[in-house]
């Protein structure tokens, strides 16, 4: 007998576009998340091309529909354990992580996070800010219920006493459930590539090169510097800005040989910001192929150049080399254009490091038994004809999880509807 | 611990003393060093740049005869180093490589089979001896003394070879830092001293070393440490050089990583060892000459 | 004044430091108490987070409240948040108003913190005059045809086409051309994986043709469309046969064509050998070249990525005859073209460039162009043509490459390599000319029937760039393939699969409420003079019995008809005479 | 204006070492990385393989271009397409002394190998202290095999060229 529920893993805006289809088309949705809100990588963004609107605010109210959608069945700070059956008839084991705070109970007024007497790096900021021990990684977290992370937790039970709502119970355990689903919807995103494994460029080891997430947080005005571009080493503002394209992108030696697909875009993105937020600061963007493919961007690229005076070098820079005394850096580049080897100095240099498989992607592909591509994204039945159906009957995959294929949040969202077409399809014949 | 010992040209034709320290170093240190007779260039930069097989048949028939002798190899010199581990590396992975070069190597009886390793001073002093042996053997610690030391391109690059042998990047400074010297870190550490342009483009070749003795004057050290006999002359004859045509004075000592480790192990230099020192390094190591 | 006594409650966000970092929120709050009808007034971290809504429909109990004020950011991404709200909390939804007190206020005067906040509290206190005169409305359930149509057979539409009848609804396919298929007919192999064109075309040919629920239409197109959302009536006209359809969504994959240079550009036209792709697509598919060719150069973004040229541009430019090269630089601007980057011509120049390569081994391939936009995995792609010896050559804006001949009359294409600072000369025998994908005359047309906006760039518009990609302003129409913009054929299916759940999910609830904010006829005023049928774009008027009538679906609540008519006749629900002057009122006396 | 040999690329990519020509995409790591080319604009690795691409080889093989580089292999490390720069060099610079393009120092070394199986001559001192030390003299006892390999490998007639 066909099941007429459906999973969908990953609560990034893929997964959300996915699951709000899909339970407003009648199918009760499962939608699992590994972390302890929805939002995804959307959510970590300060504003998106070309309406500018701030991320957050325009997908927000997406998040917000998933929790008060009657179809859609939240189940965050959870993973998928095993996956058995076929089309129709799935039964998926889902680990429910204890976040040590009862979701129904907690109204997320964050009292107990203003005693809590831990901090530690938030992930949510790329480690940038810091957050408590008991915390939300985001202010509009949806689920609004806080998390209590017991690798830091000193267990000084001050949340538990501050705590009027009770909701703060640290016997929580792990628990496992099992949900039957007609289909399974793949949504995992992706992960960044890590900059230090270039060590000419000094990530790690040079305080002012940091990567484009990190930025897309200090230009974030919910960010941990309140929306201020300041320099990681002193908190000065900067006013010679570098973006180096293709940071383990277009690069055989660690396997990530295509290109990411977005780092041009968000780049010309950001460095109008900039120039916004501070007029007077001078953007130079390193690029090797500007990539500024689909509908507006180029002429975008062209604004950016004569309006806002950005400047666009064609070169991928050989190596940087930090001032110990004034932490400022100094580029080594060619302008390829002009065949000159030059170098500059900047304040604050970005690195567009690569798009990489979602942590996990791998042991869950395991799980679904769906086969992966030669980068280790999911690979998709027939890039041509099948471009959202795995290699497994009644398994789908939207966003980056099917790696780059997928340009930016348009296509991640089209792909998540396309998923929930193909859903669809495939109960209804069943029926 | 036993070496064939590959002496390369430059070495026995201009550095001498560097030859001389490493014999009477090495046994200290238990390592017994045999010479391989009948050994030929291992086919450089030069070579390689005028034919490809030529390189690979010269450079195997060197790795021939420490074949023969059962013994893995000992270099001295990067360059020698580069090409014995680069052609090895290549015939060890290649097959088709390995015939086309056995063919050529059967006109004069031999045969690569791909049984020993290549090994530079610094491997051998570094892997096989160990630093704290090194350290033990250090009886006149060189304590107070800042240098820079010059690893030399080929000791650590291409990396695409060298981390197939695990290699870390950081060798030289700690065996330098087991003499007592401290190893101060300077920009373009792992840039070329210019050598391999000598002879094509000299004026050239003097820019690149100059913008290497330029880099550690900035770090302020007081003497350079080279492994590389180029590297050596390079920069210690450059320095002349560079005053000859440039009108510059860098006074900057140089000194083959193995006379620093033979000073700390207490044994003094000889007169016609300072004095093949350009630059002269006499106040620098009052007591240890 | 509505019959029951307002109770206004004010919600006040600080939208983290989005507003409260600049607006003074508690003194807002204070002012806000002290306006008429106002009984309650509170302020939020995030009013749209779960702690803000979940305040509001406890304080709408608790203190009585029966009128909803928001004073945070934009309603057009939020307002559906909070009406929701209130109408958990029991109060009818139309009784919510909300002032934007981020976007028109603390985003756009950070540096003046005091104004900022006298601004915001007049937004308050407009808000609440208007929202003194609210008054519930209802919103007319929508019966949802389950018949789709979709316009084009392209690949798109023949995917979006299948997919809905998959999902189990009836679909007309139409295609103004004899036969389906679209550019896909004309092409020859598709990247990257090189199968031919005809695998991925029968297979969906021969499923449309054999499913009982898909019925198509050839030669055919729309000659009008009446009605709305859930109940379209189309009018199809097949030469001179015309015939009416009833149905509850349009998908629209009417596709896009290929740019053909104008005579003369790139000496287009004036040699058999000067082609475009689609030409070189068509020769290598027919088999039909007579002659290996020696080299062939393929020049890209012919007609594209045509931005004017700004003197800054050349910083960094090597210098040289800078007379010949001003001239060019002239010339360029001349010529004429689309501003945006077509997205798929590199690719294809790749795939064709490999094919002859592959063909004719002993050919010298040459790609002319600006950037190599080979994104996503094609950068793989990209390397198999270099392996293959296609050679790159990188030209700039500046000194595009020209067509020029040998004294022995063979055609020479001389370019600029950028990157060697040298000027070639290129003798060849095939000049290929790589053109972007541009949207087709008869799009547009089909536009103004569906009353679909269209984008500077010449496509169809989508209702949000980002958000909704393949939805459009008008509810129950859907964009597919490359009606929205240059896609190739993966991105096609994607987004035809995508037009196809939206449209799916629309039709499978069967029913839908509509917003309650349109005209109202007052009959006794209404002198039937018909301004109101004539400027309405929607098509919401119709004036019968020398009266006007709206079509309450149709109409979008713009309120042109009320504005235009001469007797003030129509007025707006939710929008009435006394709740916008009270508004100015506010705003103008600073009295409520 | 320049005109172009169509087969260079592929006779570079063909040669030992020269592959890594087909894997450039000209994004100019290489030359900022290199030593020589921030000392003299003559010099830009990244050039010259946009130069063997086009099939510039008048103005390569017989020019100094092939010799500025310094094998340092900061390239190598470098390239993200693992294009080996530094061994196109090498390949460039065997196809340039088959046109007989070869510096003097190197046709000396080749010279010193071919008679002493060393390239570098030893300076008369050097010997006398080697003696006075004890060290032994140095042997040429591998000299006819080098011959053989270098008549083999046709390096001869490059010598006696010189």
């Amino acid at each position: 007998m066909t099941s007429k529920e459906v999973m969908v893993i990953g609560g990034g805006i893929a997964g959300i576009q996915a699951s709000l289809d899909l339970a407003s088309r009648g199918y009760k949705v499962h939608l699992v998340e590994r972390s302890p809100s929805i939002g995804g990588r959307m959510a970590q963004l300060d504003k998106t091309f070309p309406t500018m609107d701030c991320s957050m605010c325009i997908l927000a109210p997406k998040m917000i529909d998933c929790s008060h959608h009657h179809n859609v069945h939240l189940l965050s700070y959870s993973e998928v354990k095993a996956v058995k059956g076929s089309t129709g008839d799935f039964v998926v084991t889902v680990l429910r992580k204890p976040r040590y705070v009862d979701e129904t109970k907690c109204t997320g007024c964050g009292i107990c996070a203003e005693h809590c007497p831990v901090e530690v790096p938030n992930e949510f900021d790329e480690q940038l800010g810091t957050r408590k021990a008991v915390y939300m990684p985001l202010p509009q977290a949806v689920p609004r219920a806080m998390t209590i992370d017991k690798n830091n937790c000193i267990e000084c039970g001050l949340c538990q006493k501050m705590c009027q709502a009770g909701a703060v119970d640290l016997k929580q355990e792990l628990r496992e459930e099992d949900y039957n689903v007609g289909a399974i919807v793949v949504a995992t995103g992706f992960d960044v590539f890590d900059a230090s494994q270039i060590p000419t460029y000094g990530y790690g080891r040079y305080k002012n090169v940091i990567t484009s997430l990190e930025l897309e947080r200090l230009l974030c005005a919910s960010g941990p510097t309140g929306g201020h571009l300041i320099r990681p080493s002193e908190g000065k503002i900067p006013r010679k800005i570098a973006f180096i394209q293709c940071v383990g992108s277009r690069d055989r030696r660690f396997g990530t040989t295509y290109c990411s697909s977005i780092c041009c875009k968000y780049s010309v993105k950001d460095a109008v910001l900039i120039k916004e937020h501070e007029p007077n600061t001078m953007v130079t963007i390193f690029y090797i192929d500007m990539r500024a493919f689909g509908r507006g961007f180029q002429e975008f690229v062209n604004r950016a150049k004569s309006e806002y005076g950005v400047r666009f070098v064609r070169s991928s820079p050989g190596e940087i080399m930090e001032d110990p005394a004034s932490k400022n850096l100094r580029i080594w580049y060619e302008d390829t254009v002009a065949g000159r080897i030059e170098n500059g100095e900047f304040d604050l240099v970005v690195l567009c490091p690569a798009l990489i498989p979602s942590k996990g992607a791998r042991e869950l592909a395991k799980v679904l038994g769906a086969e992966l591509d030669g980068y280790g994204f999911f690979k998709a039945a027939d890039i041509l004809t099948s471009p959202v159906d795995t290699t497994v009957q009644g398994i789908f995959v939207c966003g980056y999880a099917l790696g780059p294929k997928t340009g930016d949040i348009p296509d991640s969202i089209m792909q998540g509807s396309a998923t929930a077409a193909r859903v669809a399809e495939v109960l209804e014949r069943s029926v | 611990m036993k070496y064939a010992f590959f002496l390369g040209c430059l070495i026995p034709a201009r550095e001498l003393s560097y030859e001389v320290s490493v014999r009477k170093v090495l046994p200290e240190l238990g390592v017994e060093l045999i010479d391989m007779k009948g050994a030929n260039c291992c086919a450089p930069f030069s070579i390689q740049s005028v034919n490809y097989d030529s390189w690979l048949a010269l450079a195997a028939r060197d790795l021939c005869i420490a074949e023969e002798m059962g013994l893995d190899i000992m270099t001295l010199c990067n360059d020698c180093y580069e090409s014995l581990l680069m052609v090895n590396s290549l015939l060890k992975k290649n097959p088709e490589l390995r015939d086309k070069t056995n063919q050529i190597l059967s006109e004069v009886g031999k045969e690569y089979k791909g049984k020993v390793n290549v090994k530079n001073l610094v491997d051998v002093l570094y892997g096989d001896v160990g630093v704290a042996k090194v350290k033990n053997a250090i009886k006149e610690p060189i304590s107070g003394l800042k240098v820079g030391a010059q690893p030399g391109c080929h000791l650590t690059k291409p990396k695409r070879i060298h981390f197939e042998l695990l290699r870390g990047f950081n060798e030289l400074d700690a065996l330098v830092e087991a003499t007592g010297a401290e190893s101060i870190p300077y920009e373009r550490k792992e840039m070329c001293c210019g050598g391999p342009l000598r002879d094509i483009d000299d004026d050239l070749a003097r820019k690149v070393s100059r913008e290497k003795l330029k880099a550690l004057k900035d770090a302020e050290v007081q003497a350079v440490v080279t492994v590389c006999p180029f590297c050596f002359l390079q920069l210690d004859l450059g320095q002349l050089e560079l005053k000859r045509h440039f009108n510059e004075e860098y006074n900057l000592p140089v000194i083959h990583f193995i006379e620093l480790l033979r000073m700390g192990m207490g044994m003094k230099l000889e007169e016609w060892e300072v004095k093949a020192h350009r630059i002269p390094i006499t106040d620098l190591f009052k007591g240890r000459l | 004044m509505a019959e029951e006594e307002p109770r206004i409650g004010v919600f006040i966000c600080h939208c983290g430091v989005n507003i409260g970092g600049v607006v003074n929120i508690p003194e807002v709050v204070k002012y806000a108490k002290t306006l008429p009808n106002v009984a309650y007034a509170e302020a939020n971290i995030y009013t749209c987070s779960e702690a803000g809504l979940t305040s509001i429909r406890e304080n709408i109990k608790k203190q009585g409240l029966n009128r909803v004020i928001v004073a945070s950011c934009t309603p057009r991404t939020h307002e559906p948040l909070f009406r929701s709200a209130c109408r958990e909390a029991g109060i009818n939804h139309y009784l919510f108003e909300m002032a934007n007190i981020r976007e028109q206020c603390s985003w756009v005067h950070q540096h003046q913190q005091e104004r900022a906040t006298e601004k915001a509290k007049d937004l308050v206190r407009m808000a609440a005059a208007r929202a003194t005169w609210l008054e519930p409305q209802e919103e007319p359930e929508l019966e949802i045809k389950d018949t789709s149509l979709v316009v084009g057979g392209g690949i798109a539409g023949l995917t979006a086409a299948l997919s809905l009848a998959n999902q189990g609804f009836k679909v007309y396919l139409i295609e103004k051309d004899p036969e389906l298929g679209g550019n896909l007919r004309k092409l020859n192999k598709l990247y990257p994986t090189m199968q031919d064109t005809r695998d991925i075309l029968e297979p969906a040919l021969k499923a449309v043709k054999s499913s009982d629920k898909i019925e198509t239409l050839l030669s055919t197109t729309v000659s009008d469309v009446k009605g709305y959302v859930g109940n379209f009536k189309v009018t199809l006209a097949k030469g001179e046969e015309k015939r009416d359809v009833d149905v509850g969504t349009i998908v629209v994959a009417c596709g896009a064509a290929a740019y053909t240079p104008p005579k003369g550009l790139y000496q287009y036209g004036e040699y058999p050998n000067i082609m475009t792709q689609m030409q070189l697509d068509e020769i290598l598919r027919e088999d039909k070249v007579k002659k290996a060719p020696e080299r062939v150069v393929m020049i890209q973004c012919v007609g594209a990525r045509k931005g004017e040229i700004r003197a800054m541009d050349l910083a960094g430019f090597p210098k040289s005859d800078t007379a010949r090269l001003l001239a060019k630089i002239l010339r360029a601007k001349k010529e004429e073209g689309w501003p945006y980057c077509s997205k798929i011509c590199c690719m294809n120049a790749i795939k064709n460039s490999i094919l002859v390569k592959e063909k004719f081994p002993q050919a010298d391939v040459m790609i002319l162009y600006g950037d190599v936009r080979v994104y996503k995995e094609y950068e793989d792609f990209y390397s198999q043509a270099r392996e293959a010896q296609v050679k790159f050559v990188k030209h700039i804006e500046e000194i595009p490459p020209e067509i020029t001949q040998t004294p022995e009359g063979r055609l020479a294409v001389v370019a600029y390599d950028a990157l060697s600072g040298q000027e070639i000369r290129l003798p060849c025998d095939w000049v290929v000319l790589s053109t972007p994908m541009i949207p087709h005359k008869e799009e547009v047309l089909l536009a103004r029937l569906l009353k679909i906006p269209i984008s500077s760039d010449g496509f169809l518009m989508e209702a949000h760039v980002k958000l909704r990609p393949v939805d459009t302003q008008m509810d129950g129409i859907f964009l597919a393939g490359a009606a929205s913009g240059p896609k190739d054929v993966p991105e096609s299916i994607v987004s035809a699969k995508a037009a196809a759940a939206r449209a799916g999910t629309l039709m499978a609830n069967k029913k839908m409420s509509t917003e309650a904010l349109t005209s109202v006829v007052n009959e006794d005023e209404c002198i039937g003079c018909g301004l109101c049928e004539e400027i309405c774009v929607y098509g919401a008027h119709y004036v019968e019995e020398g009266v006007s009538h709206t079509i309450a679906a149709l109409c979008r609540g713009c309120g042109a008809c009320a504005a235009e008519c001469p007797r003030r006749a129509i007025s707006m629900q939710h929008y009435s005479d006394e709740q916008i002057l009270s508004q100015v009122k506010a705003a103008l006396t600073g009295e409520s | 204006m320049s005109e172009l040999d169509l087969g260079f690329m592929s006779e570079v990519a063909g040669t030992p070492r020269g592959s890594g020509i087909l894997l450039c995409i000209q994004c100019g790591r290489c030359s900022s990385g290199c030593p020589v080319a921030r000392l003299t604009n003559d010099h830009n690795p990244r050039r010259l393989m946009e130069m063997i691409i086009l099939g510039l080889k008048k103005e390569v093989l017989p020019t100094q271009l092939p010799w500025y580089c310094l094998s340092c292999f900061t390239c190598l490390d470098r390239c993200p397409q693992g294009g080996d720069v530094g061994d196109v060099m090498f390949a460039i610079r065997n196809l340039a002394v088959k046109h007989g393009n070869m510096p003097a120092g190197v046709a000396a070394q080749a010279k010193a190998l071919y008679e002493t199986t060393r390239v570098i001559n030893p300076v008369r001192s050097a010997l006398d202290k080697r003696e006075s030390m004890g060290l032994g003299k140095l042997d040429t006892e591998g000299l006819e095999e080098v011959k053989k390999i270098l008549k083999k490998t046709e390096m001869d007639k490059v010598i006696s060229s010189t």
